[in-house]
């Protein structure tokens, strides 16, 4: 038992799960991402017209159903990594390979509405609003195929048996990542697309 | 026991951060250099301006002025100094540096020995860098 | 010293403090001539002190880059460099190149240069920091080449550590990004854009990764504190530097006609850009609380902190302070710069370049550590060096705060020369400063020739 | 040896994913009905913030952490929250 014991990937108590490292990540974009939350609330409060304006333009559903996509797969990695804690390697593939799949929906939805953005000739330099739109989308858009790539990475592994009840601090590194991606979108949603 | 904290993972990170930013710069750059050609009117740029470019470099201006804010800060700005002074002002100025200096312990210009040519082709590339859109620096005329 | 091949990095550090000599003097030359403006007028005008005391800068850095390199990778690779001749005969060719081209700029116009140089058949001269001929340019990376040539060898042939893997990545880069000084287009805008990626993606990117490295070799040897620590530290603080830096090159494309997105992304970023220079200084005061033997050489240890703290004041906070974009609307093209980027350059590369020779050049002469006698007098360099710079920043920071505001914001604005001369007087402090650091130069210079009892190296 | 049954995470974060659609549903229907002005946007933003503290504490497991992790992304939530709605004050002014 006690050998055992000192095999297992348990961190320090208190700590977050996964790699401490991934942490450092996570924190270090949550704040490049929160000045940017912040520049764009300041910017529309000097242009609250132009931001209303531009906004009713901004296709609201595609943004809500992608929220619902980000949040659904996240929870599907909520379960891969509760599968991967009972030793079940192809369950924990499956779920993460699920949530890999619902990101693929989030990238499609997403490609639909820069398509309409881009034929409409919006560009980053078209207003302050679209500015900020693009870029917070456009920066985040990249978060999630990063995230995909990190997701595919361990699904690869957990598939092929590369993890177990002991050793599965990968799984909780790359679950830990998405999430983030998954809380990034809950602000930015309601900030660009709702709040007026 | 593995660690909570590992080498491999930082090394992980690294490499994913740096190529996903540099990946942004290059997609940014790639934004810029289509938004560019309205912003610089490259449409204006003469052989004139591109050998007024050229005295330009030659000479080592930036080694006392700064241009667009760039360069050594001994002397004026640039950038703006064709609506500042003019174009014949520009000229009569280089042209009148004497060799030896001024008098007095005032900072010094050289004597280029520019030709008019050369003198026409600068002020052609002051005046178009003028009009540059900088997104209305500097703060005023003075630079 | 424990690899025989490793003795090449001697004649290195020795340049290299010569060219450091050079250019202090001749940052006192322009010091002077900011208040007595003809001084050495017309033998040395301004703009030719200037390009020798900026080329000098990069060319000692390079030195000490590629020193610290031959030094570091032999014991890395725990094996000989691959080819110690070809590394001597680089360093003769890079001194005569260097030599050549600074006696060119102080003897021919610079015009005559460009001619001699065939400058016209490909301009490349005459931008900030590339004022060098073609044929030096092209000399820079025919050494380069043999550099990495030489040093990737000897790595691939032995041990692979992660301090010269990212060593190695660093001057890789560093050559990579020198190669966008050949572009020159006729189109201002597009020549500053791509100048930017040699010079920013130089400093704040690939240059410091060798700043890392540098400093994670000097800790391993001082501290006794585990590889595999130090080694993870060193991973996490280059990866924030290029996180935050890359796009951190935004904050110079504020005013050069590039797009106005660039003030939001240069400005989020560059703010994070203090990050990685703060978690160097809590790493290294860390590492040597840590540490888990007395390395007799305690002024590598004091160049070591010095450089984690110094990196953060000027590279960190004198950079955050200008670096917002309605802040650097006011602040862009003045003394602030010139403050900043002096302590920046002394905190992070002089100073990261002076921790590896301390610690290097006792070994290359045989002895673990320089005598007692020598260290002090090398302490009293390390402070009268730094203290003289902290105040060189804060005369041309009080300078630069009054240009802006009799310049650009009071609401009957002075010209340029008529504001400098109301600031006359930060720029008389800044000489005497200068001196001062002159002093301690010499006094740094004075301390290897100190002797006394020293222990033979292990 | 048994396989260890499902860990006790699974039943909370199951719940929680239920609310976090219902409330997203909930902010959708706000944009949808062109809702607007400072009450709808405390609103909203308190919504948010609930539903980032659900994400960071159940899915990212911050709530079995110490004082230290789960402050710093609760300073990060109200922080950016406090920014938005400062904001907003300032453009109705």
């Amino acid at each position: 038992m006690t050998t055992q014991s000192l095999t297992i990937d348990a961190h320090e108590p208190g700590t977050p799960p996964g790699d401490l490292a991934i942490w450092f990540f996570i924190f270090a974009e949550l704040l490049a991402f929160g000045i940017f939350f912040g520049s764009y609330a300041f910017a529309r409060a000097h242009n609250v017209e132009l931001f209303n304006q531009s906004q009713l333009m901004l296709n609201r559903a595609s943004g809500a159903v992608n929220a619902l996509v980000l949040i659904t797969s996240s929870y599907f990695v909520v379960r891969a990594v509760a599968a991967i804690k009972q030793g079940l390697s192809r369950q924990c593939a499956n779920w993460l390979g699920a949530a890999i799949a619902l990101g693929g929906v989030f990238i499609v939805i997403k490609l639909f509405e820069f398509h309409a953005k881009f034929s409409a000739g919006i560009s980053l330099s078209t207003n302050t609003f679209y500015m900020f739109y693009l870029s917070l989308t456009i920066f985040h858009f990249m978060h999630v195929i990063l995230g995909m790539v990190i997701l595919a990475f361990v699904m690869a592994k957990a598939r092929s048996g590369g993890y177990s009840i002991e050793h599965h601090t990968g799984v909780e590194t790359g679950a830990s990542y998405w999430h983030m991606v998954d809380l990034v979108w809950i602000i930015l949603f309601p900030l660009v697309y709702v709040i007026r | 026991m593995s660690q909570a904290f590992t080498k491999s993972m930082a090394r992980n990170i690294f490499f994913g951060g740096a190529t996903f930013f540099f990946l942004l710069l290059v997609a940014l750059s790639f934004d810029t250099m289509q938004v560019l050609p309205k912003r610089d009117h490259r449409e204006n740029i003469t052989d004139a301006v591109a050998r007024g470019k050229n005295v330009w470099e030659k000479n080592d201006c930036i080694g006392c002025h700064t241009l667009l804010g760039e360069g050594a800060y001994y002397a004026p700005e640039l950038g703006n100094v064709y609506k500042r002074r003019g174009g014949e002002f520009v000229k009569a100025w280089i042209k009148s540096r004497p060799a030896e200096g001024t008098p007095g312990n005032r900072r010094q210009m050289p004597q280029f020995n520019l030709t008019d040519q050369e003198l026409d082709d600068m002020v052609a590339f002051l005046k178009w860098t003028g009009e540059i859109n900088t997104n209305n620096w500097p703060p005023n005329i003075e630079g | 010293m424990q690899y025989k091949s490793q003795a090449v990095a001697k004649p290195y550090f020795i340049a290299a403090i010569g060219l450091f000599v050079g250019q202090i003097l001749f940052g006192l030359i322009m010091g002077l001539q900011y208040v007595v403006g003809d001084f050495l007028f017309p033998a040395i005008p301004f703009n030719v002190a200037r390009m020798v005391h900026t080329n000098l800068l990069i060319v000692w850095l390079l030195f000490g880059f590629m020193g610290a390199a031959y030094y570091m990778i032999p014991e890395e690779s725990e094996s000989e460099l691959f080819s110690p001749k070809l590394a001597l005969a680089m360093f003769w060719i890079f001194l005569v190149a260097g030599a050549l081209t600074i006696v060119g700029y102080l003897t021919v116009p610079y015009a005559a240069l460009a001619k001699m140089t065939f400058n016209d058949l490909w301009p490349t001269m005459g931008r900030e920091f590339l004022e060098q001929p073609l044929i030096t340019k092209l000399g820079i990376v025919v050494v380069a080449l043999a550099f990495l040539f030489n040093i990737s060898l000897t790595i691939l042939k032995g041990r692979k550590t992660s301090i010269s893997l990212v060593l190695l990545l660093g001057l890789w880069g560093l050559a990579v990004f020198f190669l966008f000084s050949f572009y020159n287009p006729s189109n201002l805008v597009l020549d500053k854009y791509f100048w930017w990626w040699t010079v920013h993606l130089w400093v704040e990117g690939v240059w410091e990764l060798i700043l890392g490295s540098l400093l994670a070799f000097v800790l391993i040897k001082v501290t006794g504190v585990d590889r595999e620590i130090i080694e993870k530290w060193l991973y996490m603080i280059i990866a924030m530097t290029l996180i935050t830096g890359i796009i951190g090159t935004g904050h110079h494309y504020y005013w050069i006609g590039t797009p106005e997105y660039w003030q939001w992304f240069g400005s989020v970023f560059s703010a994070l850009e203090p990050i990685p220079f703060f978690m160097m200084t809590v790493f290294a005061f860390n590492m040597v609380n840590r540490r888990r033997r007395e390395h007799p050489n305690k002024a590598a240890t004091l160049w070591a902190l010095g450089t984690g703290v110094m990196s953060f004041l000027g590279a960190g906070v004198w950079g955050f302070l200008h670096t917002l974009a309605p802040v650097n609307f006011y602040t862009h093209g003045t003394q602030i710069t010139a403050a900043h980027g002096h302590m920046a350059f002394y905190g992070a590369y002089v100073m990261v370049v002076l921790t590896i020779i301390s610690y290097a050049m006792p070994m290359l002469r045989g002895r673990a550590a320089n005598s007692g006698k020598a260290q002090v007098m090398e302490m009293w360099a390390f402070w009268i060096m730094t203290v003289s710079i902290v105040f060189i920043t804060l005369f041309l920071t009080a300078a630069g705060i009054l240009q802006v505001w009799l310049q650009r914001v009071s609401t009957t604005p002075l010209g340029f020369m008529a504001a400098q001369d109301q600031v006359a007087l930060f720029y008389w402090l800044r000489e005497i400063t200068g001196v001062l650091f002159l002093v301690g130069l010499v006094t740094y210079v004075a301390s290897f020739f100190v002797g006394g009892e020293t222990k033979e190296a292990a | 040896m048994n396989k260890p049954s499902q860990p006790r995470f699974v039943r909370p974060c199951t719940l929680i994913w239920l609310t976090l659609i219902a409330l997203t549903g909930v902010t959708y229907s706000i944009g949808d009905a062109g809702l607007g002005g400072r009450n709808v946007m405390l609103l909203v933003l308190a919504i948010t913030l609930l539903k980032g503290q659900m994400i960071a504490g159940f899915f990212m497991g911050l709530r079995k952490t110490s004082l230290l992790w789960r402050a710093i992304m609760g300073g990060y939530l109200i922080i950016v929250g406090g920014m938005i709605a400062a904001a907003y004050l300032m453009g109705i002014n």
